[in-house]
């Protein structure tokens, strides 16, 4: 690698160097404010608020850095700023913001502040695995940085210690997570047999040409898709998925469900678009490589990943649990943008995240605001909260409502792109089944509502007030999940001009 | 068959045979003494492979580091009083069969995969040029991985220290 | 077939990975489950270092497996540092009894 | 009087009455005198109506008075031109005598309720109700077209199911309020269809101008089959109204309302109404359409006269009598003799109102007693209800120099020359044996309710004659019943005035290969549009048929009215006796054919059942598989067998049950046990691997 | 054209209601019923006054210049990379002969259902809120001409209708709530899927000549405007018209409801308070098949041809079976449910006519079943406010003791019945007449005559047992009608004499409209040979 290189390579990476000197400052200043930590949140918010920044600025400046000096495909390298990386990496940070906010009032949070200064390093670990994953071009880094991210998780997720849910979830995390790691790993080794390279588009490439086994491959590149699809806990590799949320502390529960499969997806259509398509014709449409059926594989994936987490979730009591299976229903209708193969559905993911991103974070935030005062997240306890709660009922059912997909919420204009992306790419079985999926999705969101609003309250049930900054933070989700229900230009623009990814 | 068949054979045997061990011993320190030979078994192979750095890492960090911690761990989660620490199994049947199948598929894989083969200049010691690469071309993940530890290091500190209370 | 080649190294590879998972399957204790992957790694890394060998690839292989090798070692202190908490609260490891979040 | 006028007059006592109706609803309860308005109403009707009469007759007896206004505009149609929705009123000869009929014994019931209801507690609202019905049947009277027949058709409808209800405390009036309704209706359909027939076809519901179509040749969808259904479907609702076989098990039930408005509605004006309406649609019958129209006439007319043998209800005797006297009406008007149809229908007006009211006069006197076992000697403790009875019971029977003699004269010439030309002899038949048994049963009632000794002699007692207000209107009417106003020669019919000149039988329109042959009038009378249009056969036939009819009539009438007295009035036969022997018969008669038990057994019951299996089936298997019903249904469903096929599961409840299945199915994946899912892992990557066979 | 947005502001007066009132004290009910009462009798204000401004010449349907009180704007304007990203959504608010009927409908009942909310006495605000809301739902998707706006409408009032029914409903509330939305949910999500279908089928030209899709429903239904691969475009040999054409259908039949998809409809009914109860069958149900002659029938006029026959026997069944089900009820508000069944079967049956007179018939029949439907509700809430019973043979003999309550109450059921007179027998005669003129559908017009025969059964029979007879001792106390119930009762009483005497006072409104409407569905593209008219 020629030092020149480095310079331009280094200018791509300020947001990561950034948080990695965010990090660094967070772990000093924990060590050096060791009696008194209150402000230690506000450090990492401030870490949160540079990088987002320097993310933003980061816009326009693209191109690929650490290239491979030993290469022939000396341009490609592992690591590429694009618009694609800048829209889920903005994702991921005001995700990150908006997880800073719910750790100032978690109860949860509150109650381990001795310890707060790791958890803030730890979730700063975890974002900086999301922005290499979403950026890495190369199936090493790919690797490392998703090992970076689980490892801080898997720590996170049993981070509170306070019930034995915590640390069970944490391990059960760790060795599923290990597993399909190690999965992901062979299969890596096997597509560098193949190959030569762990550069997605040398091997982009190389499989181009006929003589590639495609059994072997094919062998490699589902595990590695175990790998990816646990991250995004898309159906058969989710089983983790309720588990940890429901063990996990609510923070990391809404973390995990947004941050961190916003990052795996990234990933995911990161790696499929750079490493199995040939080109991008002038309709949008992507051209997969026949080496690989794509297709088939994630039509079935995503219809699965969505029915079973929509009927798993009919029968489910825990709140965090039942959205643990909605967001596992959630990924399996972002899969379907992907599976369309074209700008069209990616811009769907794009809009799609954005507005899940508001929904379900907002979702999870009232949960912990009420868990805080009720010490609990069973649906029975929510009887009658509708009425003496209205503040929080009234919001509760407009996220609910969004997740279903029902206008004029965000919810809806997810969807309705998803679908406009479908039958754009003439698939309306598919359609048919994700929009008979959401009907059913409605019997599990109004069933919370039933409990809220057609229970009456009795004596018993607490009326939950929710403090000045939660009820401005829960006023700007609500306000968002409406207007960009009614006015979403500013979305899909956004999603527009982040379509392009480096390379081909 | 050459000297160096029949060391790669050794080096094989050692390495299955007591992995095979590791995993059908019911007593987790006999287990954990297995897995050292295999490690040991892999660092073999490694140096017939040609990499002697990674021989030397391997045996260094795993035995030195890894495996250490494993029987720490065995021996912090086992009341010591109990010389033989046993440890049941769960669902053998079920999985003897699919990893049965799964094994079979991917030595089939291995075996009808027709990999690119080159014969090949390697350096007689790799050290200096693995150095070379860490901080060229896979600088970024050399870095990356030093935050990784990093963050292993404060994940497990703060994990596994006991409350303040 | 007894001349040594890439094949033998990967048989052994395939082998060391399926005994691995077979290891993470089926044994209570988690420490054990650990050492199942602890061999998944092992596998994939002869599986890098004998195809950067026999398939001339330059040192790339050797790196990454050095990689691989400092990672399992970082896994490896989370997981110790998880199954010491588990212990503390559920006073055994098996993985199998630890089963309070389900359905 | 100038056209224009003659419509305004017949504008202002067509709604004069609805004006009565809508100030007593408004503000009857405020002001209880508000009765006396709604009577003053119908006088200041009858007085028009009477001026209308007059003013028709004088100036324009062959002309028709037409004005009508669009009502619905659909604009220009596509495919179709524009499309437009006429009412209007059209007066002609036999709309005057109509209005001043109907606003007569409208006038005279009015005034003989102030009596005969007083003390009721809805009282003034009884008012309206007259008020309403008077409105709807002057419309009828007045319509120029099908469509606002129709409407006012219902509108009578209405009126007759409050009045028939308007004592809806008592179950039996108000289960027959109901079934005067629904039984109705089913003849409504029939008549709308065919309204819908010639509306679909001739875009208009005029009667003049669809007329003038079918003359020109244009029939309904090309052909006459066509016509003869529009004709039949049409005359369903003349069924109904009429209460013709098999829709006649209305009326009787219908005597469950207060007699005057017995006499009023379901004998003098409403149930004319259906005969009113076929002489209106008359010019349009094919020989098919008439000759069913005859079969049903004549038929309900045996029928009725069989059942009202043996009825014990005075109400009951008088109201199939009415039954069968409409059939004679409209049989009639089957065998081509339009004029004495509607000659039986005014006298006939006059008469049954007569009888209704006196029979009201009777149980008013009695206190509500209303069967003739419990009566007899009544004649000498009200003579002047007596006499006009008696005087109207004449009229009925067809005994000479009574109105009733002559209508009825007229019909039975008609069925004789019709079975002559035609063939159809059993109609005459009928005819005649209705004839002999109407004097019969008139005769049996008058014996056994006003002659002979008093069988409760608690009752007789109290007994009195009817104050002035009911017996006014019974002279009135019973005066009515005399030959004199209808002809000067009390054995002619057709020689007087209201034969002659008012009442014409109009030149049909029906193409002629589909008309009876002596429905054809000869050129020179087609040409004149209004005059003689019988053809020389059919005159003729009429002509040879008048005497033998007259002869046969008097002979059947007379024979009738021995045998009563010979059963009643001097006991030389024992009628109870003849009962037993004749026991089957008997009780034939006396349970009116099984007619109301049949229907009930079917069409009510099948309804019901079949509304009932339907609710089940709507609730238990559309609605289906329903929380906890849910097993259940699909239990018994098995356990049939029958259903399983048909269980269109409510997608719902079938999709909710299904998806807590699957639900369920997945729930058990989860384990909570970590190595599991890592086995599904293992397994899935395996699966995948196959499933997408990349070799 | 109107300057003002006199249509944003009927459709939007609700929220605004809507708002104010959630920042009210729930301390204060009465205000909150008061500023209700207001709000939608301001409605109903406005509606008369576009009723006065309105051009009864202007046809509208398919063309924009005909629409009345348009407004149009852009509101969401997406210029992609590539054509295929453009995307754009206007909002398209405007009025013909189909919609005036409609929101005279919608604002006329929605004042007498928030006058009929007076009872409602748990959480007062959150009932007017939502009631509000539901009311902006409703009167949006009759204003609506964008599609996609018209279906963010008929969302909307999905949510405020499920509170209604399941926190002020009966006993089984839940049950009936989750119903009523998982059924209408699945019905629009067919829709949904159509119109994107149609989105990406339909191009609309810009003033610079640039072709971007649109969700405008008028572009849709000019065949010019098909792309010829698009997947709903005519020209294209593989197009899915048909199929999107039935999921349309059955989208808007549940709403309808139509059979089979009818049974959710007697459980909401039953479960409704009143008010929602005379809200849901008024107006909620006209949506149905607004939606059908709005959207299906000019976009779609060649399967509109074709299936005929099909919604003519659907409409049949309707009749038929709803009311020989509604025979064997014994509650009385699913008796009434089930009569709107049958009595929306003659819309279908109507519309299915494809001829003036039935599709006048049939918008007609949409606005009188609104009314006498409405005013039915409302007379089974007056008797249970006072009982708490809904049994048929609960009762006997109301009409001595309620004379007055029984005059409104013959007055709609004979209404109901189609008695001439009232607005009920105009439509339904008119819905007859357009039926039986096409040849196609005569039989099955015919056997749907006998739902008058059946309609006056189910109802006179009710009457009978519910009002006459000796009366039922538990009642001797019950009170007439109080002033409230006058003042709800006497203007539909009013509204349905009124059109039963002068229907040209409404059919007018629509005519032009129909005409147009039946000229494009049936002449449009290749003409069939219709007889009738």
């Amino acid at each position: 690698m020629a030092n020149t290189n480095l310079y331009q390579s280094l200018s791509l990476i300020v947001p990561e160097i950034v948080l990695t000197i965010a990090l660094l400052v967070l772990v000093t200043a924990d060590l050096i404010f060791h009696k008194d930590k209150k402000s230690i949140p506000f450090v990492a918010l401030a870490g949160i608020l540079l990088t987002g920044y320097f993310t933003l600025i980061q816009i326009g400046n693209y191109g690929f850095a650490f290239q491979t000096s030993a290469s022939a495909f000396k341009h490609y390298g592992m690591f590429a700023s694009d618009p694609f990386s800048i829209f889920f990496k903005v994702i991921v940070i005001v995700s990150s913001l908006l997880i800073v906010f719910f750790s100032f009032s978690s109860d949860e949070i509150q109650k381990i502040t001795d310890r707060i200064g790791e958890y803030y390093a730890l979730i700063f670990g975890m974002i900086l695995g999301m922005y290499f994953m979403i950026s890495a071009t190369d199936l090493i880094l790919i690797y490392l940085s998703l090992e970076l991210l689980s490892l801080s998780s898997y720590v996170l997720s049993g981070f509170t210690k306070l019930r034995d849910r915590d640390s069970e979830a944490a391990l059960k995390y760790l060795l599923y997570g290990a597993v399909s790691s190690g999965l992901m790993l062979f299969g890596i080794s096997l597509i560098y047999g193949l190959t030569g390279s762990t550069n997605l588009y040398i091997i982009n490439s190389l499989i181009q040409s006929p003589d590639v086994n495609l059994f072997t491959l094919a062998f490699a590149v589902i595990l590695i898709f175990a790998g990816i699809g646990y991250k995004i806990s898309s159906a058969p590799f989710h089983f983790w998925t309720p588990d940890v949320y429901e063990g996990a502390p609510i923070t990391i529960t809404a973390f995990l469900s947004v941050a961190s499969k916003a990052a795996g997806f990234a990933l995911l259509i990161r790696f499929v678009k750079t490493t199995f398509v040939s080109y991008t014709d002038p309709n949008g449409m992507w051209q997969l490589i026949n080496v690989f059926d794509w297709k088939t594989l994630l039509i079935s994936i995503s219809i699965l990943t969505m029915t079973l987490g929509n009927f798993s979730a009919l029968w489910q009591d825990n709140l965090k649990r039942m959205l643990a299976y909605s967001s596992i229903a959630h990924a399996g209708y972002i899969l379907l943008g992907l599976v369309v193969f074209s700008d069209q559905g990616l811009k769907a993911i794009f809009i799609y995240f954005a507005v899940y991103m508001l929904m379900n974070l907002g979702a999870f935030l009232i949960v912990m605001l009420i868990a805080n005062k009720i010490g609990s997240e069973e649906i029975d306890d929510y009887n009658g909260l509708g009425f003496t709660s209205p503040f929080l009922g009234v919001a509760f059912t407009i996220f609910l409502i969004s997740l279903t997909g029902l206008p004029p919420t965000a919810g809806f204009i997810g969807k309705l792109y998803l679908f406009i992306a479908l039958v754009d790419a003439k698939m309306i079985a598919v359609a048919v089944i994700a929009l008979l999926n959401s009907v059913v999705s409605l019997y599990y969101y109004v069933r919370v509502l039933k409990h809220m609003y057609l229970t009456s309250p009795t004596k018993d049930t607490p009326a939950v007030s929710a403090s000045l900054p939660n009820t401005i933070l829960v006023s700007a989700l609500v306000l968002a999940t409406l207007v960009f229900g009614l006015y979403f230009s500013p979305v899909v623009d956004a999603a527009e001009s982040s379509l392009f990814i480096l390379g081909l | 068959m050459t000297f160096y068949d029949i060391i790669f054979y050794l080096f094989a045997a050692i390495t299955l045979i007591s992995a095979l061990f590791v995993v059908s011993t019911r007593n987790i320190v006999y287990s954990a003494f297995y897995l050292l030979f295999t490690f040991f078994g892999v660092a073999g192979i490694y140096v017939l492979l040609g990499a002697d750095f990674i021989a030397v890492v391997q045996i260094m960090v795993y035995v030195g580091g890894i495996l250490i911690l494993l029987l720490f761990g065995v021996m912090l989660t086992n009341k010591i009083t109990n010389v033989e620490i046993r440890t049941g199994t769960v669902q053998l049947l079920p999985a003897a069969i699919g990893i049965g199948i799964f094994m079979g598929a991917v030595v089939a894989v291995m075996i009808w995969t027709e990999w690119k083969l080159e014969p090949a200049q390697i350096p007689l010691t790799t050290t200096k040029d693995i150095g070379h690469l860490l901080i060229t071309d896979y600088v970024l993940i050399f870095e990356l991985l030093g935050i990784l530890l990093l963050i292993a290091l404060i994940g497990a500190a703060s994990i596994a220290r006991r409350d303040q209370e | 077939m007894l001349q040594v080649g890439l094949t033998h190294f990967l048989i052994i590879s395939a082998v060391l990975f399926s005994l691995g998972i077979y290891g993470i399957v089926t044994r209570k204790n988690a420490v054990m489950v650990l050492m199942g992957i602890e061999l998944v790694l092992n596998a994939a890394n002869i599986n890098f270092v004998a195809f950067s060998k026999f398939g001339n690839f330059g040192l790339g292989g050797q790196v990454i497996a050095l990689f691989v090798i400092v990672l399992a070692a970082a896994e490896a202190a989370i997981a110790l540092a998880i199954v010491l908490n588990i212990y503390k609260t559920f006073s055994n490891v098996n993985v199998d009894e630890i089963d309070h979040l389900k359905e | 009087m100038s056209e224009s006028l003659l419509i305004n007059l017949s504008i202002i006592i067509l709604f004069l009455p609805l004006l009565g109706f809508s100030i007593v609803v408004l503000l009857g309860k405020r002001f209880p005198k508000l009765y006396l308005l709604e009577v003053g109403i119908l006088g200041i009707a009858l007085l028009l109506s009477v001026a209308l009469l007059l003013g028709k007759f004088t100036n324009y007896m062959t002309n028709d008075i037409v004005a009508s206004f669009t009502w619905i505009t659909m604009g220009n149609a596509p495919l179709v031109g524009s499309l437009n929705i006429e009412l209007g009123i059209k007066i002609d000869n036999i709309t005057a005598i109509m209005l001043v009929v109907v606003n007569l014994i409208s006038f005279l019931v009015h005034v003989y309720s102030i009596e005969y209801m007083r003390g009721d507690k809805r009282y003034t609202r009884y008012f309206a109700y007259l008020g309403i019905f008077t409105f709807s049947m002057l419309g009828i009277v007045l319509t120029h077209n099908l469509l606002m027949m129709y409407i006012f058709w219902e509108l009578v409808g209405v009126s007759s199911f409050l009045l028939i209800g308007f004592w809806f405390e008592k179950k039996s009036a108000a289960d027959a309020a109901k079934k005067a309704f629904i039984v109705n209706r089913i003849g409504d359909i029939g008549m709308f269809i065919g309204i819908l027939i010639l509306f679909t076809h001739y875009k208009t519901f005029t009667f003049d101008l669809i007329f003038q179509q079918i003359a020109d040749g244009n029939l309904p969808f090309g052909s006459d089959a066509w016509l003869t259904a529009a004709g039949i479907l049409v005359f369903m609702g003349a069924v109904g109204k009429s209460a013709q076989f098999p829709l006649h098990v209305w009326l009787p039930d219908a005597m469950e309302g207060p007699t005057p408005v017995s006499a009023l509605i379901h004998a003098a004006t409403m149930v004319a109404a259906g005969v009113y309406l076929v002489v209106r649609i008359f010019v349009m019958l094919t020989a098919d359409a008439m000759l069913v129209i005859a079969v049903v006439g004549a038929f309900t007319a045996l029928v009725a006269a069989t059942i009202a043998l043996t009825q014990n209800d005075i109400k009951k005797v008088l109201a199939y009598s009415t039954v069968s006297q409409l059939g004679y009406m409209v049989m009639s008007l089957g065998v081509g003799a339009y004029a004495f149809a509607f000659f039986h229908l005014v006298t006939h007006a006059f008469f049954k109102a007569c009888l209704f009211l006196g029979s009201g006069s009777v149980i008013h006197a009695m206190h509500h007693e209303q069967d003739i076992r419990n009566m007899g000697g009544l004649r000498k403790k009200m003579p002047i209800t007596y006499y006009t009875f008696l005087v109207s019971t004449l009229a009925i029977s067809g005994v000479p120099f009574f109105s009733g003699f002559l209508s009825k004269d007229g019909i039975l010439a008609g069925t004789l020359a019709f079975g002559k030309l035609t063939g159809h002899w059993l109609i005459p038949l009928m005819a005649f044996t209705v004839a002999a048994l109407t004097a019969f049963y008139m005769f049996r009632l008058v014996i056994l309710t006003f002659h002979g000794k008093p069988k409760d002699h608690h009752k007789f007692e109290h007994a009195h004659e009817s104050p002035f207000v009911m017996t006014a209107p019974l002279v009135l009417l019973a005066v009515l019943s005399i030959f004199i106003w209808y002809t000067p020669n009390p054995i002619a019919p057709d020689a007087g005035w209201f034969m002659k000149t008012w009442v014409k039988t109009p030149v049909q329109v029906t193409p002629l290969e589909s008309r009876f042959n002596f429905m054809q009038p000869s050129r020179e009378e087609a040409k004149v549009h209004g005059e003689v249009v019988h053809s020389v056969e059919y005159s003729e036939a009429i002509h040879w048929a008048h005497y033998p009819a007259m002869l046969l009539s008097l002979i059947v009438a007379g024979l009738g009215i021995l045998i009563a007295f010979m059963f009643y009035q001097w006991k030389k036969l024992n009628a109870d006796k003849l009962a037993v022997k004749l026991q089957l018969l008997y009780n034939f008669s006396l349970n009116k054919w099984y007619l109301d038990e049949a229907y009930d057994a079917t069409a009510v019951h099948g309804t019901l059942g079949s509304s009932k299996m339907l609710a089940w089936f709507d609730n238990k298997i559309i609605d289906g598989i329903v929380n906890g019903s849910a097993w259940v249904t699909r239990f018994t469903s098995k356990l049939s067998g029958l259903f399983d096929t048909f269980v269109v599961d409510g997608l719902v409840n079938f999709s909710a049950f299904f998806s807590g299945f699957i639900g369920l199915s997945f729930k058990r994946l989860q384990t909570g046990k970590v190595q599991t899912y890592i086995v599904y892992v293992v397994f899935a990557v395996i699966f995948l691997l196959l499933f997408l066979k990349p070799f | 054209m109107s300057e003002f947005p006199i249509l944003s502001l009927i459709t939007f007066l609700p929220v605004l209601g809507m708002i104010i009132i959630l920042f009210l004290p729930k301390e204060q009910p009465k205000t909150i019923k008061y500023l209700s009462i207001a709000i939608t009798g301001l409605q109903v204000i406005m509606a008369f006054v576009l009723l006065a401004n309105y051009n009864y010449g202007a046809a509208g349907i398919n063309e924009e210049n005909s629409f009345q009180f348009v407004e149009k704007f852009r509101w969401i304007h997406i210029t992609g990379i590539s054509w295929l990203g453009t995307v754009k959504v206007d909002y398209f608010l405007g009025i013909d002969g189909l919609s005036m009927p409609m929101i005279l409908l919608t604002a006329i009942v929605s004042f007498i259902a928030a006058l009929s909310s007076w009872t409602i006495d748990k959480s007062v605000k959150g009932y007017f809120a939502l009631f509000l809301l539901l009311d902006t739902g409703m009167m949006g998707v009759f204003v609506a001409l964008d599609f996609f706006l018209f279906y963010i409408f008929w969302e909307l009032m999905l949510l405020p209708m499920y509170f209604l029914i399941g926190i002020w409903g009966g006993p089984r509330k839940e049950y009936a709530a989750i119903k009523f939305f998982i059924y209408t949910l699945f019905g629009s999500v067919f829709i949904l899927l159509v119109m994107i279908g149609l989105y990406f089928s339909a191009t609309e030209t810009l003033a610079d000549g640039s072709k971007v899709f649109t969700f405008n429903m008028l572009v849709m239904m000019n065949p010019a405007n098909y792309n010829s691969d698009g997947i709903l475009s005519a020209f294209n040999p593989n197009n899915l018209r048909f199929i999107a054409y039935i999921a349309l259908f059955a989208g808007f039949a549940i709403k309808i409801p139509m059979f089979p998809f009818h049974t959710w409809l007697p459980d909401a009914h039953v479960e409704a308070p009143t008010p929602i109860s005379v809200i849901l069958a008024g107006v909620l149900l006209k949506m149905g098949t607004y939606g059908i002659l709005r959207v299906s029938y000019p976009i779609f006029p060649d399967i509109t041809r074709d299936l005929m026959w099909y919604i003519a026997l659907f409409g049949m069944i309707n009749i038929i079976y709803g009311a020989l089900v509604a025979l064997a009820q014994k509650d009385f508000k699913k008796l009434i449910a089930y009569s709107s069944v049958s009595h929306m079967g003659y819309v279908l049956l109507g519309m299915a006519s494809l001829t003036t007179a039935g599709v006048n018939g049939a918008i007609f029949q949409m606005f009188n079943h609104g009314t006498i439907t409405a005013m039915l509700f409302l007379i089974v809430g007056v008797v249970y406010d006072r009982t708490h019973t809904r049994g048929l043979n609960d009762f006997g003999g109301l009409a001595a003791q309620m004379p007055v309550y029984t005059g409104f109450v013959t007055v709609a059921f004979f209404a109901a019945i189609g008695l001439p007179s009232m607005s009920g027998f105009v439509s339904e005669a008119l819905v007859f007449i357009g039926a039986f003129g096409v040849d196609s559908i005569r039989v099955l017009t015919m056997i749907s005559t006998l739902g008058i025969l059946l309609g006056a059964g189910y109802m006179l029979w009710t009457l009978q047992r519910v009002f006459f007879g000796p009366l039922n001792e538990k009642w001797a106390s019950l009170n007439d009608l109080d002033k409230r119930e006058y003042a709800m009762l006497i203007p539909l009483s009013v509204i349905i004499i009124f059109l039963g005497v002068y229907p040209s006072a409404m059919l007018d409104l629509m005519n032009t409209s129909v005409n147009s409407l039946v000229n494009f569905v049936s002449i449009t593209l290749h003409s069939t040979t219709l007889s009738g008219f």
